[in-house]
């Protein structure tokens, strides 16, 4: 059966594409995405809290490396097979090196209702993957240039909302212990899925206004945003193979490399490269890989972590 | 009753909420240090920002200066941010009490 | 009991009347109700999973000449009795011909806490009564004038966020059953009371505010804003008879046929009949017939559909 | 320093949100591709509008553009909307660079 | 076509929220029937006030009146609450149609 | 172990002084607040519901005298050690005869977590002691001057925002019952801790923004904030004790009388002082005495409770 939150994402698309009326206040948009980082980051600092830290280093320095490099593949695919200009190329870039929270939190429902157990490290992926492919991409665009102020872009991207509430919120459950999480697990967890409906609904309305930006983007742009997650895919499992990954863990690994990013990887690149165009990246990553993410690769992925630690 | 004014120009730029804080360190480093934000929507060259989610919302900032420190601060936008952002600004009269405000 | 819901709406009139300095954020108020319509169309559909849809079409026939026919009697009272000119009396008839989605709230609240059931048609009932109305109002208003643009009209009605949400959740109840819902139940339905709590709580604000139009108004809006709910709840409760509903269903056809629209309508009529005065219909449908009906409306209702179902 | 500037007129509109689409579409019929908005509140002739709820909110509606263009759309608002709805709207000269775009 | 239109004065009010009502109250004892108003942030004199939260949020009030009343009214404020509210205030002439009006 | 609410004001505290780009939207912080207010009001009234109102009467005698008391003891610190000017010196004292919802959620959280029980008619004191302190700190001000709008400040006080919900909510849960608050609880119980929680969060974020403020103050008034609590509580738990209040009731009068005011009295005082300058006070209590409070200031109030109650 498809997911109940998947059916809202439907919703949302369906009212959006029609032109309905149906509009969600700005103010519960970011206060569902406020409730859902959080809800994650003291899941996943729950989880810590059950184990050591010192062995995941090396695990963090997999998935940085594995950001990069699906950066440095992006931009080459748009550079030299879609003859995009560099900072296009870079940007663009730098979002599918990225995560995407929506799309992992998707993923997370969708083995929750399959009783499928994965580690408590992924929260932490999730977090470490916003951030190494947006210096790589600026990278790409500028050179290592003076101009940029690394400073400020240290700043945007370590304290930006959607870090400084994961790695709030697992440093709340870590601190707090099941125990301790229990009086407010009525909103943050009981109310999960439902935020993530809601949330859902208001991503089909903004998938929807991603369908005149992709008409006029012919082809390419569809064919890119298809491909590169599924590129993405392979590296993230077989990362997660080599980690010895559950198979929920990889099936996530897999799913935040094939995700991308649609809300830090923007806002940091509309100031560091202010000259690349924000609605060709958003076309590509809201329009073609985002639905494509949660409505078909998610179990492709979940398929793939089982074949591929049979092989183990 | 006749109350004595004085002259000011009122600078109006439309542009990316995106932009905001930069916008104001540069307005701070050009020496406003007075403004006006609220937040807009709209529709320009760049296309329609209809402020549904925050990459497609506006501001709209005002400031009372003198009329050179308004040019300044024209053509230093214009010359930083026009190319790049969905941007709109303009000046006109206004007058004002307190000419040693503004 | 009073229903504690209510105590909520009595608190909002309070406050209102008193001119307290109670707001509420709009965005909460848009949140509450679009949470509303979800959880009514997510149970409505849930119920329907469970049955045949075709028979229900002769009741969809019935229920829409339900809508037309109040209309007019509306329309009628209003222009001959009322003496209202043409364009408010067609505007004000639309309202009442149309429905009233919180008074239905309220009324499938009233009939849950006092275990009574009640056909799960009603939700569509719900939504195909909101739109007949506006057409009969707009053709009384202009005859079947060319000036219409009937095609933004139909996308207008069809596409409101009402019936958007309304009809998506159906959708998404009838598709996912009751197990498909069960994650989400957290928010839609466990949360359902307190949301309409809150909603009752702004809508005793806004009601408060017609006082002055009202006082303006004098006698006869009054007198139109009760005793029209009432002549709708008799053709109301004939229908629910007539089809053969349970009286759980009786009581609540009967309380969608006295209820009022206050969203959708105004809306629409504001467009289509922009000479109306959207005040004068306001301060009827709020001032006077959505108190009346969820004070006193709803058990009188019930109290009738005793009646009438026990002469069959 | 002086920045040449060319004139246009700046025409603001004021009234209920929920005629917005319906204005928007009149002003691209009339030749109008940039605008900005911002939501409001207000009082005039039909009353308070306090934005408290859907029905009584207002917008706050910003056209720059020629002159000529400016009257017509004055002149189209008055007959088609003047009287049946809350509207409110005025004139003023502003300067602005990029004269092609406006 | 030339659209007959006639000059009124634009007076904006830039203040603290916490003082709406009795901003409201005041302009309506000196005559004043119509306005409209925005929510803003800002910086001034008294520092930042970014609408974070109510205590530091502005709003924008504008009112299109004769010269004389706008000139009646900058008094009043500036002798009630220039001393003490954060407040600037501005005015200039615009072009409106029906002169009765306003 | 430290209540998981307050972990979350030291995640806004921190991200607020680390500059992160956190932000709550406007319209989240005011229903976060709604619902709390309403929330601590059903709960209030649902145990006054089970009491006669009577022998409460001498009780409310006290705890105004009490707020009256610290207003003038504020002051008389703050004109004659702090050598305020006068407004300043009052208003800032009628932030401190006043009392502070949020460190009264906090600390009835604190008590509920640890199954320490306390009287009802505390509800009541909260509502009741927010006032006189503002009518006493404008007589400071301005002496008994005609120019002050008795009237006008009267509805300011009794009908603003707070006192309405919490009074609203006492009088819907004292009419409702346990009964009849059932359905709500889901909303206003369940998530009571989520909402605290949240609201903390913001709270977190405030008060981090008082830190340029405090720094340009200076040491007085910090020393301020910290001294005025500390005998602010010896009054009030020794109102406590001499009312025979439980040792959770002692503990909650030691709370309200050692909070105070940072959303009624500085809206009230901004229009009834307008010369005091209002970032100095909030600088005092957002800056200091908040934080204070809600991290040392409960348990060490419950402390004071457990000893003063032994003595009797
Ligand atoms: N002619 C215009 N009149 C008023 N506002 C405009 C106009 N053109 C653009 N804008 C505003 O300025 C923003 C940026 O314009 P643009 O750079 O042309 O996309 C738009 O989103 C509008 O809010
Ligand atoms: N004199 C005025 N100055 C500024 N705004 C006004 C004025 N009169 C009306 N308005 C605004 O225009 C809207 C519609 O005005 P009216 O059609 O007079 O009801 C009002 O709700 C106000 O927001
Ligand atoms: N030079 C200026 N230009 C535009 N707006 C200003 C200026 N100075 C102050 N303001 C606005 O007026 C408010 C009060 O100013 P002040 O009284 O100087 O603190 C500020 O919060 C700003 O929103
Ligand atoms: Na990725
Ligand atoms: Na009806
Ligand atoms: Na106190």
């Amino acid at each position: 059966m498809i997911d109940i939150v998947i059916l809202f994402f439907i919703l949302g698309l369906s009212a959006g594409l029609l032109r309905s009326e149906l509009r969600l206040p700005a103010a519960l948009y970011e206060t569902l995405s406020l409730v859902l980082l959080l809800a994650i980051g003291l899941k996943g600092g729950e989880g810590l809290a059950k184990q050591a830290l010192a062995p995941l280093l090396p695990q963090l320095g997999i998935v940085v490396m594995l950001g990069i490099a699906q950066t440095f593949i992006a931009f080459f695919l748009l550079r030299v097979i879609g003859k995009l200009n560099r900072a296009d190329a870079a940007a663009t870039a730098a979002h599918y090196g990225s995560v995407s929270v929506a799309t992992f939190a998707v993923a997370t429902s969708w083995l929750f209702s399959r009783n499928i157990a994965f580690e408590p490290q992924l929260t932490i992926f999730l977090t470490v993957m916003e951030v190494p492919a947006i210096i790589v991409g600026i990278i790409l665009a500028r050179g290592l240039s003076k101009q940029t102020d690394w400073r400020a872009l240290a700043h945007e991207s370590f304290l930006g909302k959607g870090v400084t509430l994961l790695i709030g919120g697992m440093a709340i459950g870590w601190a707090a212990g099941p125990e301790g999480l229990m009086p407010i697990k009525g909103l943050f967890y009981d109310l999960f899925k439902g935020a993530l409906a809601l949330f859902l609904l208001e991503m089909g309305l903004i998938v929807a206004r991603q369908a005149g930006e992709l008409r006029r983007r012919g082809l390419f742009i569809i064919a890119f945003g298809l491909a590169m997650p599924l590129l993405s895919a392979l590296l993230g499992a077989a990362c997660g193979v080599a980690m010895g990954l559950s198979i929920g863990g990889i099936t996530l690994l897999t799913t935040l490399a094939a995700s991308a990013s649609y809300i830090a990887v923007p806002a940091t690149m509309r100031l560091a490269i202010p000259e690349a165009n924000p609605a060709l990246s958003l076309a590509a990553v809201l329009g073609v890989t985002f639905p494509f993410n949660i409505l078909v690769g998610i179990p492709l992925y979940y398929w793939l972590a089982v074949k591929l630690s049979g092989l183990n | 009753m006749t109350l004595t004014t004085e002259k000011r120009t009122l600078l109006t730029i439309i542009t990316e909420s995106a932009i905001e804080e930069l916008l104001l360190k540069d307005l701070d480093k050009l020496g406003v240090h007075g403004y006006t934000i609220s937040d807009a929507r709209g529709r320009g060259g760049r296309g329609v920002r209809d402020a549904t989610w925050g990459e497609v919302s506006n501001i709209r900032l005002e400031v009372i200066c003198s009329r050179s420190l308004a040019e300044t601060v024209l053509s230093h936008i214009q010359s930083h941010y026009y190319d790049n952002y969905a941007m709109v600004a303009f000046l006109h009269d206004v007058e004002i009490l307190r000419p040693e405000k503004f």
